[in-house]
Protein backbone atom coordinates (compact mmCIF):
# COMPACT_ATOMS: atom_id res chain seq x y z
CA UNK A 1 0.00 0.00 0.00
CA UNK A 2 1.15 3.53 -0.86
CA UNK A 3 -0.72 6.43 1.08
CA UNK A 4 -1.64 9.31 -1.15
CA UNK A 5 0.33 12.19 0.94
CA UNK A 6 0.07 15.32 -0.62
CA UNK A 7 0.73 19.54 0.16
CA UNK A 8 -1.22 21.31 -1.62
CA UNK A 9 -0.89 25.29 -2.39
CA UNK A 10 -4.55 25.85 -3.90
CA UNK A 11 -8.05 25.06 -2.85
CA UNK A 12 -8.74 21.29 -3.52
CA UNK A 13 -12.55 19.65 -3.06
CA UNK A 14 -12.59 17.63 -0.43
CA UNK A 15 -15.95 15.70 -0.90
CA UNK A 16 -14.12 14.80 -4.78
CA UNK A 17 -10.95 13.60 -2.69
CA UNK A 18 -13.20 11.15 -0.83
CA UNK A 19 -14.68 9.63 -3.88
CA UNK A 20 -11.75 9.68 -5.93
CA UNK A 21 -10.73 7.89 -2.60
CA UNK A 22 -13.37 5.36 -2.86
CA UNK A 23 -12.98 4.60 -5.98
CA UNK A 24 -9.14 4.12 -5.62
CA UNK A 25 -9.87 1.63 -3.14
CA UNK A 26 -12.51 -0.39 -4.46
CA UNK A 27 -11.87 -3.34 -2.47
CA UNK A 28 -12.58 -1.66 0.74
CA UNK A 29 -15.39 -2.40 2.51
CA UNK A 30 -15.52 0.99 4.58
CA UNK A 31 -14.02 4.55 4.28
CA UNK A 32 -13.75 6.30 7.13
CA UNK A 33 -12.67 10.29 6.88
CA UNK A 34 -12.40 13.64 8.11
CA UNK A 35 -12.41 17.09 6.40
CA UNK A 36 -10.99 20.02 8.91
CA UNK A 37 -12.29 23.45 6.79
CA UNK A 38 -12.28 27.47 7.87
CA UNK A 39 -14.54 28.21 9.74
CA UNK A 40 -16.95 30.86 8.94
CA UNK A 41 -17.75 32.91 11.50
CA UNK A 42 -15.79 33.95 14.73
CA UNK A 43 -14.39 37.16 13.06
CA UNK A 44 -11.79 35.26 10.99
CA UNK A 45 -11.46 36.72 7.62
CA UNK A 46 -8.28 34.16 6.27
CA UNK A 47 -6.29 31.27 7.51
CA UNK A 48 -2.26 31.32 6.48
CA UNK A 49 -0.26 28.38 6.89
CA UNK A 50 3.64 28.06 6.41
CA UNK A 51 5.62 25.44 6.02
CA UNK A 52 8.92 24.31 5.58
CA UNK A 53 8.62 21.91 2.82
CA UNK A 54 12.06 19.37 4.01
CA UNK A 55 9.92 19.06 7.15
CA UNK A 56 6.11 19.28 6.60
CA UNK A 57 6.36 16.80 3.97
CA UNK A 58 8.50 14.64 5.13
CA UNK A 59 6.62 14.68 8.66
CA UNK A 60 3.58 13.75 6.71
CA UNK A 61 4.85 10.90 5.39
CA UNK A 62 6.57 9.77 8.72
CA UNK A 63 2.99 10.12 10.04
CA UNK A 64 1.64 7.81 7.35
CA UNK A 65 4.21 5.41 8.10
CA UNK A 66 3.51 5.47 11.52
CA UNK A 67 -0.14 4.82 10.71
CA UNK A 68 0.45 1.94 8.36
CA UNK A 69 2.88 0.43 11.48
CA UNK A 70 -0.16 0.99 13.80
CA UNK A 71 -2.83 -0.04 12.02
CA UNK A 72 -4.24 -2.53 9.31
CA UNK A 73 -4.68 -0.36 7.12
CA UNK A 74 -5.36 -0.91 3.65
CA UNK A 75 -5.66 3.07 1.85
CA UNK A 76 -4.65 6.02 3.67
CA UNK A 77 -5.13 9.30 2.03
CA UNK A 78 -3.75 12.76 3.49
CA UNK A 79 -3.82 16.13 1.70
CA UNK A 80 -3.07 18.98 3.56
CA UNK A 81 -3.21 22.64 1.86
CA UNK A 82 -0.54 25.82 2.69
CA UNK A 83 -1.07 29.12 2.06
CA UNK A 84 -3.60 31.57 2.67
CA UNK A 85 -7.25 30.06 2.84
CA UNK A 86 -10.81 31.57 2.90
CA UNK A 87 -13.35 30.74 5.06
CA UNK A 88 -15.23 27.61 4.40
CA UNK A 89 -12.16 26.48 2.37
CA UNK A 90 -11.03 22.59 3.01
CA UNK A 91 -7.59 22.67 5.44
CA UNK A 92 -7.00 19.08 4.87
CA UNK A 93 -8.81 15.28 4.24
CA UNK A 94 -7.85 12.42 5.92
CA UNK A 95 -9.26 8.97 4.85
CA UNK A 96 -8.36 5.42 5.58
CA UNK A 97 -9.61 2.20 5.00
CA UNK A 98 -8.52 -1.11 6.68
CA UNK A 99 -9.28 -4.44 7.78
CA UNK A 100 -12.00 -3.23 10.54
CA UNK A 101 -14.14 -0.59 10.52
CA UNK A 102 -12.66 0.58 14.20
CA UNK A 103 -9.67 0.62 12.90
CA UNK A 104 -9.96 2.62 9.75
CA UNK A 105 -11.36 5.43 12.34
CA UNK A 106 -8.90 5.31 14.46
CA UNK A 107 -6.56 5.53 11.66
CA UNK A 108 -8.22 9.26 10.61
CA UNK A 109 -8.35 10.16 14.71
CA UNK A 110 -4.75 9.93 15.08
CA UNK A 111 -3.69 11.05 11.88
CA UNK A 112 -5.88 14.25 12.79
CA UNK A 113 -4.24 14.97 16.24
CA UNK A 114 -0.92 14.41 15.16
CA UNK A 115 -1.27 16.61 12.10
CA UNK A 116 -3.23 19.38 14.11
CA UNK A 117 -1.06 18.95 17.19
CA UNK A 118 2.64 17.88 15.72
CA UNK A 119 3.09 19.12 12.10
CA UNK A 120 5.55 21.40 10.71
CA UNK A 121 2.80 24.26 10.14
CA UNK A 122 2.73 27.60 11.68
CA UNK A 123 -0.48 29.05 11.66
CA UNK A 124 -1.73 32.49 11.34
CA UNK A 125 -4.82 34.37 11.37
CA UNK A 126 -6.58 37.39 9.90
CA UNK A 127 -8.84 39.86 11.89
CA UNK A 128 -9.97 42.84 11.22
CA UNK A 129 -7.34 43.24 8.83
CA UNK A 130 -4.21 41.80 11.19
CA UNK A 131 -2.50 38.97 11.07
CA UNK A 132 -2.21 36.82 14.66
CA UNK A 133 0.21 33.87 14.89
CA UNK A 134 -1.86 31.09 16.79
CA UNK A 135 0.10 29.48 19.40
CA UNK A 136 -0.05 25.45 20.23
CA UNK A 137 -3.08 24.57 22.72
CA UNK A 138 -3.77 22.55 25.65
CA UNK A 139 -5.90 20.82 24.15
CA UNK A 140 -3.61 19.78 21.14
CA UNK A 141 -1.30 18.12 23.65
CA UNK A 142 -3.91 16.36 25.33
CA UNK A 143 -5.21 15.09 22.57
CA UNK A 144 -1.48 13.48 21.19
CA UNK A 145 -0.66 12.42 25.19
CA UNK A 146 -4.21 9.46 24.54
CA UNK A 147 -1.97 7.88 21.89
CA UNK A 148 1.02 7.49 24.47
CA UNK A 149 -0.43 5.39 26.69
CA UNK B 1 30.76 31.31 1.30
CA UNK B 2 27.07 32.53 2.54
CA UNK B 3 24.84 30.35 4.70
CA UNK B 4 20.65 30.56 4.10
CA UNK B 5 19.24 31.00 6.57
CA UNK B 6 15.01 30.37 6.40
CA UNK B 7 12.89 32.25 9.42
CA UNK B 8 9.70 30.14 10.03
CA UNK B 9 6.29 31.36 11.77
CA UNK B 10 6.37 34.68 13.61
CA UNK B 11 10.42 34.65 13.27
CA UNK B 12 9.79 35.79 9.82
CA UNK B 13 7.98 38.93 11.68
CA UNK B 14 11.43 39.46 13.94
CA UNK B 15 13.39 38.59 10.79
CA UNK B 16 11.81 41.28 8.50
CA UNK B 17 11.62 38.47 5.84
CA UNK B 18 11.15 34.46 5.44
CA UNK B 19 14.95 33.92 4.19
CA UNK B 20 18.65 35.73 4.29
CA UNK B 21 21.80 35.27 2.66
CA UNK B 22 25.08 35.72 5.81
CA UNK B 23 28.51 34.95 5.41
CA UNK B 24 29.48 31.83 6.64
CA UNK B 25 30.20 31.44 10.33
CA UNK B 26 31.55 28.05 11.18
CA UNK B 27 29.25 27.32 14.82
CA UNK B 28 25.41 28.05 15.36
CA UNK B 29 26.21 30.16 18.34
CA UNK B 30 28.48 32.26 15.77
CA UNK B 31 25.69 32.78 13.26
CA UNK B 32 23.02 33.39 15.95
CA UNK B 33 25.59 35.99 17.81
CA UNK B 34 26.13 38.02 14.64
CA UNK B 35 22.53 39.15 13.95
CA UNK B 36 21.01 42.07 15.26
CA UNK B 37 20.24 41.79 19.40
CA UNK B 38 16.13 41.24 18.64
CA UNK B 39 16.71 38.41 16.04
CA UNK B 40 19.22 37.07 18.07
CA UNK B 41 17.04 36.81 21.06
CA UNK B 42 14.22 35.24 19.29
CA UNK B 43 16.28 32.35 17.74
CA UNK B 44 18.02 31.66 20.65
CA UNK B 45 15.39 30.24 22.61
CA UNK B 46 14.95 26.83 23.82
CA UNK B 47 11.64 26.34 22.12
CA UNK B 48 13.47 27.55 18.62
CA UNK B 49 14.70 24.26 17.05
CA UNK B 50 17.29 24.53 14.27
CA UNK B 51 17.31 22.22 11.25
CA UNK B 52 20.32 21.83 9.13
CA UNK B 53 19.34 21.32 5.44
CA UNK B 54 16.45 19.67 6.16
CA UNK B 55 17.27 18.08 9.62
CA UNK B 56 17.00 18.63 12.40
CA UNK B 57 19.94 19.52 15.09
CA UNK B 58 20.21 17.71 18.14
CA UNK B 59 23.01 19.02 19.88
CA UNK B 60 23.46 23.07 18.40
CA UNK B 61 26.79 23.54 20.42
CA UNK B 62 28.97 21.26 18.74
CA UNK B 63 27.50 21.45 14.93
CA UNK B 64 29.26 22.46 12.45
CA UNK B 65 28.26 24.68 9.69
CA UNK B 66 29.69 24.41 6.43
CA UNK B 67 29.62 27.10 2.93
CA UNK B 68 26.16 26.56 1.16
CA UNK B 69 24.21 25.38 4.40
CA UNK B 70 20.44 26.12 4.71
CA UNK B 71 19.67 27.02 8.16
CA UNK B 72 15.72 26.89 9.48
CA UNK B 73 14.72 28.44 12.29
CA UNK B 74 11.47 26.97 13.57
CA UNK B 75 9.78 28.00 16.26
CA UNK B 76 6.86 26.03 18.32
CA UNK B 77 4.55 24.65 15.47
CA UNK B 78 0.48 25.96 15.61
CA UNK B 79 -2.22 24.17 17.02
CA UNK B 80 -5.27 22.93 16.01
CA UNK C 1 -30.57 20.81 14.82
CA UNK C 2 -32.52 18.00 13.52
CA UNK C 3 -30.37 14.92 12.47
CA UNK C 4 -30.62 13.83 8.69
CA UNK C 5 -32.00 10.06 8.94
CA UNK C 6 -32.89 7.78 5.93
CA UNK C 7 -33.48 4.49 4.98
CA UNK C 8 -33.10 4.37 1.29
CA UNK C 9 -34.81 1.13 -0.92
CA UNK C 10 -32.02 2.20 -4.17
CA UNK C 11 -28.44 3.05 -4.68
CA UNK C 12 -26.78 6.38 -3.31
CA UNK C 13 -24.09 7.87 -4.06
CA UNK C 14 -21.99 8.25 -0.38
CA UNK C 15 -19.65 11.01 -1.80
CA UNK C 16 -22.44 13.28 -2.83
CA UNK C 17 -24.02 12.86 0.46
CA UNK C 18 -21.07 14.00 2.16
CA UNK C 19 -20.94 16.96 -0.37
CA UNK C 20 -24.21 17.97 0.17
CA UNK C 21 -23.87 17.13 4.14
CA UNK C 22 -20.77 19.58 4.19
CA UNK C 23 -22.49 22.24 2.50
CA UNK C 24 -25.58 22.27 4.55
CA UNK C 25 -23.24 22.36 7.63
CA UNK C 26 -21.39 25.44 6.20
CA UNK C 27 -20.45 26.87 9.14
CA UNK C 28 -18.59 23.52 10.63
CA UNK C 29 -15.15 23.42 10.94
CA UNK C 30 -15.09 19.98 10.11
CA UNK C 31 -16.64 16.62 9.07
CA UNK C 32 -16.29 13.52 10.40
CA UNK C 33 -17.99 10.69 7.95
CA UNK C 34 -17.76 6.40 7.69
CA UNK C 35 -19.01 4.72 4.51
CA UNK C 36 -19.59 1.71 4.58
CA UNK C 37 -20.26 -0.30 1.35
CA UNK C 38 -20.58 -3.93 0.09
CA UNK C 39 -17.30 -5.52 -0.09
CA UNK C 40 -16.22 -6.74 -3.29
CA UNK C 41 -14.60 -10.21 -3.84
CA UNK C 42 -14.46 -12.81 -1.03
CA UNK C 43 -17.18 -14.72 -2.89
CA UNK C 44 -20.63 -12.26 -1.86
CA UNK C 45 -22.17 -11.52 -5.06
CA UNK C 46 -25.27 -9.83 -3.31
CA UNK C 47 -26.09 -8.78 0.33
CA UNK C 48 -30.25 -8.21 1.26
CA UNK C 49 -30.97 -6.10 4.45
CA UNK C 50 -34.66 -6.60 5.69
CA UNK C 51 -36.09 -4.09 7.91
CA UNK C 52 -38.98 -3.81 9.47
CA UNK C 53 -40.15 -0.08 9.03
CA UNK C 54 -41.79 0.84 12.64
CA UNK C 55 -38.72 -0.47 14.49
CA UNK C 56 -35.62 0.10 12.02
CA UNK C 57 -36.69 3.86 10.85
CA UNK C 58 -37.45 4.59 14.79
CA UNK C 59 -34.48 3.06 16.12
CA UNK C 60 -32.38 4.71 13.73
CA UNK C 61 -34.11 8.34 15.34
CA UNK C 62 -33.72 7.26 19.17
CA UNK C 63 -30.07 6.74 17.93
CA UNK C 64 -29.45 10.00 16.33
CA UNK C 65 -30.93 11.25 19.82
CA UNK C 66 -28.43 9.56 21.71
CA UNK C 67 -25.31 10.78 20.11
CA UNK C 68 -26.94 14.03 20.32
CA UNK C 69 -27.11 13.99 24.44
CA UNK C 70 -23.72 12.10 24.37
CA UNK C 71 -22.00 14.83 22.27
CA UNK C 72 -22.09 18.40 21.05
CA UNK C 73 -22.91 17.71 17.62
CA UNK C 74 -23.69 20.57 15.42
CA UNK C 75 -24.78 18.25 12.57
CA UNK C 76 -25.11 14.77 12.22
CA UNK C 77 -26.51 12.72 8.89
CA UNK C 78 -27.09 9.08 9.34
CA UNK C 79 -28.75 6.72 5.58
CA UNK C 80 -28.97 2.95 5.69
CA UNK C 81 -29.60 1.30 2.82
CA UNK C 82 -32.27 -1.52 2.86
CA UNK C 83 -33.28 -4.06 -0.11
CA UNK C 84 -31.06 -6.24 -2.17
CA UNK C 85 -27.17 -4.63 -3.02
CA UNK C 86 -23.98 -5.31 -5.37
CA UNK C 87 -20.48 -5.82 -4.60
CA UNK C 88 -18.94 -2.25 -3.91
CA UNK C 89 -22.56 -0.28 -3.33
CA UNK C 90 -22.66 1.55 -0.19
CA UNK C 91 -24.67 0.08 2.44
CA UNK C 92 -24.34 3.27 5.23
CA UNK C 93 -23.27 6.71 5.66
CA UNK C 94 -22.74 8.22 8.98
CA UNK C 95 -21.44 12.16 8.74
CA UNK C 96 -21.26 14.82 11.80
CA UNK C 97 -19.86 17.90 12.90
CA UNK C 98 -19.22 18.90 16.40
CA UNK C 99 -17.63 21.47 18.19
CA UNK C 100 -14.25 19.85 18.22
CA UNK C 101 -13.09 17.62 15.73
CA UNK C 102 -13.10 13.86 18.62
CA UNK C 103 -16.28 14.69 19.28
CA UNK C 104 -17.33 14.43 15.59
CA UNK C 105 -15.04 11.59 14.77
CA UNK C 106 -16.38 9.67 18.48
CA UNK C 107 -19.96 10.19 17.03
CA UNK C 108 -19.50 8.56 13.91
CA UNK C 109 -17.43 5.99 15.63
CA UNK C 110 -20.28 5.41 18.16
CA UNK C 111 -23.13 5.72 15.53
CA UNK C 112 -21.96 3.20 13.56
CA UNK C 113 -20.86 0.58 16.26
CA UNK C 114 -25.00 0.79 16.92
CA UNK C 115 -26.40 0.69 13.54
CA UNK C 116 -23.97 -2.25 12.62
CA UNK C 117 -24.26 -4.28 16.45
CA UNK C 118 -27.99 -2.71 17.69
CA UNK C 119 -29.97 -2.02 14.92
CA UNK C 120 -33.14 -3.42 13.21
CA UNK C 121 -31.69 -5.19 10.30
CA UNK C 122 -31.59 -8.47 9.08
CA UNK C 123 -28.87 -9.30 6.93
CA UNK C 124 -28.26 -12.65 4.07
CA UNK C 125 -24.99 -12.55 1.65
CA UNK C 126 -25.52 -14.32 -1.54
CA UNK C 127 -22.85 -17.31 -2.06
CA UNK C 128 -22.34 -19.07 -5.10
CA UNK C 129 -26.01 -18.83 -5.78
CA UNK C 130 -27.61 -19.40 -2.76
CA UNK C 131 -28.89 -17.09 0.11
CA UNK C 132 -27.49 -17.32 3.84
CA UNK C 133 -28.51 -15.16 7.00
CA UNK C 134 -25.53 -13.46 8.87
CA UNK C 135 -25.72 -14.27 12.56
CA UNK C 136 -24.70 -11.64 14.85
CA UNK C 137 -21.01 -11.50 15.23
CA UNK C 138 -19.33 -11.38 18.93
CA UNK C 139 -17.07 -8.58 17.73
CA UNK C 140 -20.10 -6.21 17.44
CA UNK C 141 -20.95 -6.85 20.82
CA UNK C 142 -17.62 -6.09 22.04
CA UNK C 143 -17.60 -3.02 20.15
CA UNK C 144 -20.83 -1.94 21.94
CA UNK C 145 -19.40 -3.02 25.12
CA UNK C 146 -17.03 0.22 24.67
CA UNK C 147 -19.35 2.33 25.20
CA UNK C 148 -21.17 1.35 28.53
CA UNK C 149 -18.51 2.34 30.52
CA UNK D 1 -61.13 -10.52 12.91
CA UNK D 2 -57.52 -10.88 12.42
CA UNK D 3 -54.21 -10.57 12.74
CA UNK D 4 -51.22 -9.47 10.33
CA UNK D 5 -48.15 -11.81 11.33
CA UNK D 6 -44.80 -10.08 10.10
CA UNK D 7 -41.93 -12.48 10.06
CA UNK D 8 -37.93 -10.97 9.77
CA UNK D 9 -34.77 -12.31 8.75
CA UNK D 10 -34.27 -16.11 8.62
CA UNK D 11 -38.59 -16.69 10.29
CA UNK D 12 -39.69 -15.34 7.26
CA UNK D 13 -38.03 -18.59 5.07
CA UNK D 14 -39.40 -20.54 7.93
CA UNK D 15 -43.28 -18.68 7.78
CA UNK D 16 -42.86 -19.71 4.03
CA UNK D 17 -43.65 -15.90 3.40
CA UNK D 18 -43.16 -12.60 5.42
CA UNK D 19 -46.36 -11.49 6.01
CA UNK D 20 -49.40 -13.90 7.06
CA UNK D 21 -53.20 -13.06 8.30
CA UNK D 22 -54.93 -15.30 11.30
CA UNK D 23 -57.84 -15.40 13.08
CA UNK D 24 -57.47 -13.49 16.06
CA UNK D 25 -56.50 -14.86 19.23
CA UNK D 26 -56.18 -13.20 22.59
CA UNK D 27 -52.62 -14.31 23.38
CA UNK D 28 -49.37 -13.94 22.24
CA UNK D 29 -49.21 -17.85 23.52
CA UNK D 30 -52.51 -19.23 21.64
CA UNK D 31 -51.45 -17.38 18.37
CA UNK D 32 -47.70 -18.95 18.15
CA UNK D 33 -49.38 -22.88 19.86
CA UNK D 34 -52.32 -22.42 16.27
CA UNK D 35 -48.90 -22.20 13.88
CA UNK D 36 -47.67 -24.96 12.28
CA UNK D 37 -45.54 -27.23 14.47
CA UNK D 38 -41.84 -26.13 13.22
CA UNK D 39 -42.55 -22.35 13.02
CA UNK D 40 -44.36 -22.54 16.55
CA UNK D 41 -41.16 -23.84 17.83
CA UNK D 42 -38.98 -21.29 16.10
CA UNK D 43 -40.97 -18.23 16.92
CA UNK D 44 -41.14 -19.59 20.85
CA UNK D 45 -37.55 -19.40 21.27
CA UNK D 46 -36.34 -16.87 23.88
CA UNK D 47 -34.16 -15.06 21.22
CA UNK D 48 -37.11 -13.99 19.30
CA UNK D 49 -38.59 -10.46 19.86
CA UNK D 50 -42.31 -9.81 19.25
CA UNK D 51 -43.44 -6.36 18.50
CA UNK D 52 -47.31 -5.55 18.46
CA UNK D 53 -48.31 -2.46 16.02
CA UNK D 54 -44.48 -1.17 15.78
CA UNK D 55 -44.20 -1.84 19.92
CA UNK D 56 -41.76 -4.42 21.84
CA UNK D 57 -43.61 -6.33 23.47
CA UNK D 58 -42.66 -6.26 27.19
CA UNK D 59 -44.02 -9.52 29.18
CA UNK D 60 -45.85 -11.59 26.26
CA UNK D 61 -47.53 -13.57 28.89
CA UNK D 62 -49.57 -11.06 29.82
CA UNK D 63 -50.32 -9.01 26.63
CA UNK D 64 -53.73 -9.30 25.09
CA UNK D 65 -54.07 -9.09 21.13
CA UNK D 66 -56.81 -7.12 19.66
CA UNK D 67 -58.10 -7.66 16.43
CA UNK D 68 -56.37 -5.34 13.49
CA UNK D 69 -53.29 -5.83 15.48
CA UNK D 70 -49.84 -6.05 13.58
CA UNK D 71 -47.47 -8.76 15.40
CA UNK D 72 -43.90 -8.92 14.09
CA UNK D 73 -41.65 -11.75 15.08
CA UNK D 74 -38.44 -10.67 15.27
CA UNK D 75 -35.15 -13.09 15.31
CA UNK D 76 -31.58 -11.52 16.66
CA UNK D 77 -30.76 -9.16 14.62
CA UNK D 78 -27.14 -9.89 12.21
CA UNK D 79 -24.18 -8.27 12.87
CA UNK D 80 -21.41 -6.16 11.26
Amino acid sequence: MTADVRLLAGPFDAAAEIDRFVAANSDAGGVASFIGRVRPGGGVEALELSHYEPLTLAGMQALADEVENRWQVTGLAMVHRTGVMLPGEAIVLVAATAHHRREAIESVDFAMDHLKGDSWFWKREKRAGEWHWIEPRERDFSDLARWQQ
Amino acid sequence: MSLKLVFLGRLADAAGAAEREVTTVPSIAALIAGLEPELSTALAGPRVKIAVNGKIVGDRAVFTLRDGDEVAFLPPVSGG
